[in-house]
């Protein structure tokens, strides 16, 4: 399997070489061996010492071909595939990734103060297309790209929770 | 004496307030709102009560109903925190109309510090110097002229009616103070139809430097030193630390005396803290008192060796101050990091929500006070702060590591926090070198650094990632296929995930 | 410069060895055994080692795996902690030989230390009172006699061959000597076939007071103030406290510097300390050297400011002890409770398995050193210390409140723990008077008036419980008859019950 | 419903008057009126607030006359019953409690180090019975009463539980 660290470009082999026992594991990354060794597995948190050094990860999601999670304290996506390379080379002109760039989702959750672009309205990267207010503070929700705002998902006085969709923008 | 408290808070200043006056044999009385019905505060008093609805005003800040509570429960003071009714002098009023001890300074003193240009008139006639500038509103842009040339430049002119940077223009000479004079006219009548400017020294590269202060009901005020809190955003303290890098024993001493003579100035009773900016030439200039005990307070406490909420209640209780200037000593160093739920990438937007797990660091020389719990819940009603992380240390190095420990070892789960900028900025050299001022952050470019250190971050955990993958796959498989009883256990255990 | 230290430990003090590695920037190795594969030190190590069973002999005193991993992860020191291998001399020895910086002192000089008799006779060389009695074996009951009048009556006639209790007799006269001396040696000869007697000076209401005491590789010394430590059971001590309530300046300084000559007497490098009994007459005796960090170390650092393992480092590293005996200030009070894992009632024997909840205490002047995490086990195979909760205070009375306050805010889920003692000791006007003496617990019917304080906390509990079994049954009841959709919700949760 | 709490020799009716509202309840506790008000319930653990003091209360065992819990820190036993005074002195006669009697538990765990009174040998109570060994410490095990040792239910080496059966002694 190839796999594809987020913010490494590097694209990586590995695979599970052996289990050595009920515990430990023999896997090949990047052409080194390394063990790893089980410590304990309980609702999505996993425990290990590859190398002698003591990790801790918990699994957020899981997809055929991402996957996200809190390893060590950090979060981070780790994608894989078979072939990663190809996908990778897809990604990059959009055809797959164009949903997401489509919805413009909340950071954060809060009550909507304002609509400050409504459908059919003409928007810049970083133009503000709503305002959101939280622990008593009021917090833009900038446009992340040219476009038109096709739909508004949200409604003045409403509340919006964090990834909720605010809009779609074209 | 006080007998028994009424806390008028929530969160970790609830908590640190009772937990002096439980070790004090003092009864205490929590209030709390529909959203706080699982929140720390209620656990650890004597007695709660049950004031409102989530939003402040219909509970923390409804007067009426708190006062209700305390009569009811019988408590005989109140201690109102930080924030919602702690500077309110209508309250403060109203509890001494009905007897009831509030654990800090009068009605009037409040008013006095709550009103900024009365307070500044105070000073000047104290002798402590205030921010250069025109006493009060400038008549036209030849008034403004004079002045500028008095206090010399640069000056800044402010709109009364601006705020957040609007109506504001600094300027260096006499040719764009003219120009600048028509331009803020301008915009703050297009704003809100009239205008009114005051002049203002403009001072670069400032610190922002408060002193500890406390006086009691019979005039003896003492200072407890200087807290340096320099690193903010948008005016708001994210590190504190004390003794500041840049003071010496003799300006501690000097200003110290200024800050007492503050205190008797407007007739101050219990602890309040006097805050200067001290403009890059070494000047100090008053800002303003803050009337209440503040959120920074333990790295006071740790340097003095006092416990500063006791130090209120036995000034509330009529007592002299127990010690006298000359008998405080400055004990090694410390910082508070005050680790906020927020996005630093989304320009500090707030981040809520349920806090599953925690993992709260200690060790020699931590102290944490915090609302959090595993299984605690951060509030969109209420503000950011949800915990206080602060280190001692016997040199400032020492307390440095300390913290970055300490961060290091703080999980919090469920919202973001700004734990990583602290890191980011705790292994900064330019802190390190105690280059402090209150435009830190953009000055040193720290977001920027902060992501970069992210970005590397996630690069070094290449290795530990991919095994987490693989792991995840050789065990998500084994659970379908294999049938192992030794394995047995831990694929049900995986099932949770 | 050590870069990298094998913690050759487990529990809270690998933990806390390794929080000061940390901060320096200096990499950690823990070790662990099968059943320490979920413990804390573990996840805080740079790396970590499984080195075998469960059973100590299996691992944590297995020199030859220890060796093993110090030398496969590269690490150039080893810090023992207490226990286990601390004070073996061999092992020192092993980890000298392979040139391995071990944190402590020389084989030599633990060898000097460990051999009571040797280190007597050191001691008295360097004029540090011993308890008196005969050299060695006495030969006869006149040679005993003689001794008896020599350091005065009562004396204890002991068999080396007894232990616990048996062959010792307390003597008041020569007439009951005489009669003691048959008995002994018969109930010696009918135990073991042989008897072999000395004579030692019966002390009265002794306080256990010990000395901290550093001593660098060029040979200078200081101690850093005494530590009371007479709260005890078997021999153990439970609660510990600094200063001691009976020390005034002359004697402390007087004392000390007999530690001081102690610790040059058995040519000791790095941290020790020196214990002595203190009879109700005020004469101090020292009793022996223990060579490592003690369990309660920490009340040192409160009231010194220092971080001793900071220190032992330092000292490791060859570098001369960074401060004067003059430069050492003792600032304000410090109490350590040791919780442990202990029925109290049953002779306080162990108490073992999982801890789901753990909540651990915090606050102004409060430090816990602890392995427990909610889901964390207390073993069978270690021993029963838990944590060290321990507080500070500016004045005696504020430390023991505190502790008071921070016994009350940990729980323990899941094991019978020392605390519920601890809050009955700290509340008796012995405790706070001071009246110390090492059978303080049987002396003060300490385990009768807890179980009272016990009786008396679950009879005013009466209202409470009974509201509790009310609601159990209301919500136990509801979860079979009603579809209620508002209590679904709850009734839900109380599935888990 | 009658209720008796541990040392406590009083008996006390109870009752729920009136359900408030959805999470708060007015009860009668011994001829008073209290107020309840429930905060939290989550797998096992009530958080409630009785008279505006907040309580907490972990339910360990719930028997048909017996329940036991801890709460704020203490575990205690209840007793109840509709005619719990009866019962009550039933059981100062023995009757119920017999078998209970009977038995003499570990109350540590631990390895059985050694067994000191055989079967059919006559103990006294405080006699030792076993001793068993525990975080390095050996702990004796001694009898609840006089009698007779009829059964021994542990092996020399072997480990026991905290609360298993020690012996049966009558």
């Amino acid at each position: 399997m190839k796999y594809k660290v987020q913010d490494s470009d590097e694209i990586v082999d590995a695979e599970i070489i052996e289990k050595i026992s009920q515990d430990e594991y023999r896997v090949k990354i990047k052409n080194s061996e390394h063990i790893i060794k089980i410590l304990n597995i309980n609702s999505g948190v996993m425990e290990f010492v590859l190398d002698n050094k003591f990790h801790t990860v918990r699994y957020i999601e899981n997809k055929t071909s991402e996957m996200k999670f809190v390893i060590d304290g950090s979060e981070l996506a780790v994608n894989m595939n078979s072939h990663l390379d190809e996908i990778v080379y897809k990604n990059s002109g959009g055809s797959e990734t164009g949903n997401v760039q489509l919805n413009l989702y909340s950071q954060i959750p809060g009550k909507v103060v304002s609509i400050n672009a409504g459908e059919g309205s003409e928007v810049k990267k970083g133009d503000v297309v709503c305002v959101l207010e939280s622990m008593k503070m009021q917090v833009t929700v900038k446009s992340h790209k040219d476009g038109v705002v096709k739909t508004i998902k949200i409604k003045e006085g409403n509340s919006v929770n964090k990834n909720d969709i605010i809009a779609e923008i074209e | 004496m006080i007998e028994k408290v009424l806390v008028a808070n929530r969160g970790e200043i609830a908590i640190r307030v009772m937990k002096t006056c439980k070790a004090l044999g003092i009864k205490t009385v929590a209030v709390y709102s529909n959203e706080d019905r699982n929140s720390m505060h209620v656990k650890n008093a004597t007695e709660a009560y049950h004031i409102g609805d989530a939003a402040p005003a219909k509970s923390y800040l409804n007067q009426e109903k708190i006062l209700d509570v305390i009569l009811s429960s019988g408590a005989d003071a109140i201690h109102p925190g930080y924030g919602f009714l702690s500077e309110n002098s209508e309250f403060a009023e109203l509890c001494e109309k009905n007897k009831i001890n509030f654990i800090g300074p009068s009605g009037k003193s409040m008013d006095l510090c709550g009103d900024k240009m009365r307070c500044k008139a105070a000073m000047l006639e104290a002798k402590v110097p205030t921010v250069p500038g025109s006493p009060g509103l400038v008549k036209d842009a030849a008034d403004a002229e004079k002045i500028a040339n008095d206090i010399g430049y640069p000056v800044m002119l402010k709109s009364v009616y601006g705020g957040g940077g609007r109506g504001i223009r600094i300027v260096t000479n006499d040719k764009e103070l003219h120009e600048g004079f028509k331009s803020v006219t301008g915009e703050s009548i297009s704003a809100v139809g009239k205008s009114a400017i005051i002049v203002e020294k403009f001072l670069e590269k400032t610190r922002h430097i408060e002193y500890q202060f406390a006086r009691d009901n019979q005039g003896n005020a003492v200072h407890i030193f200087e807290r340096e809190c320099s690193i903010q955003r948008r005016n708001q303290k994210l590190i504190e630390q004390t003794p500041s890098p840049i003071m010496d024993e003799e300006t501690r001493v000097r200003i110290g005396d200024l800050v007492v003579n503050a205190a008797h100035a407007v007739d101050y009773t219990n602890l309040g803290t006097a805050e200067f900016l001290r403009a890059d030439n070494g000047e100090f200039y008053f800002i303003e008192i803050n009337a209440r005990l503040q959120v920074e307070h333990p790295i006071t406490e740790f340097v003095s060796g006092l416990d500063l909420v006791k130090l209120q209640l036995d000034i509330a209780n009529g007592e002299p101050i127990p010690f006298k200037q000359s008998e405080l000593k400055m004990n090694g160093y410390a910082i508070e990091c005050r680790i906020n739920a927020e996005d630093t990438f989304l320009d500090f937007a707030p981040s809520t929500g349920p806090v599953p797990t925690v993992t709260i660091p200690s060790g020699p020389g931590v102290r944490c006070d915090t609302y959090l719990y595993s299984g605690a819940t951060v509030s969109a009603f209420y503000d950011s702060l949800m915990a206080k992380l602060v280190t001692w240390g016997q040199t400032f190095d020492e307390s440095r590591l300390r913290m970055l420990n300490a961060l290091d070892d703080f999980y919090i789960q469920g919202v973001e926090t700004s734990i990583p900028l602290y890191k980011t900025i705790l292994n900064s050299e330019e802190y390190k070198n105690g280059q402090l001022s209150t435009d830190f952050l953009k000055r040193f470019e720290m977001i920027d650094r902060l992501e970069k250190d992210l970005t590397q971050d996630r690069k070094d955990k290449q290795i530990p990632a991919i095994a987490s993958a693989l792991m995840y796959s050789e065990f998500y498989k084994s659970k379908i296929q294999s049938q192992n009883s030794v394995n047995q256990n831990w694929k049900n255990k995986m099932d949770g995930a």
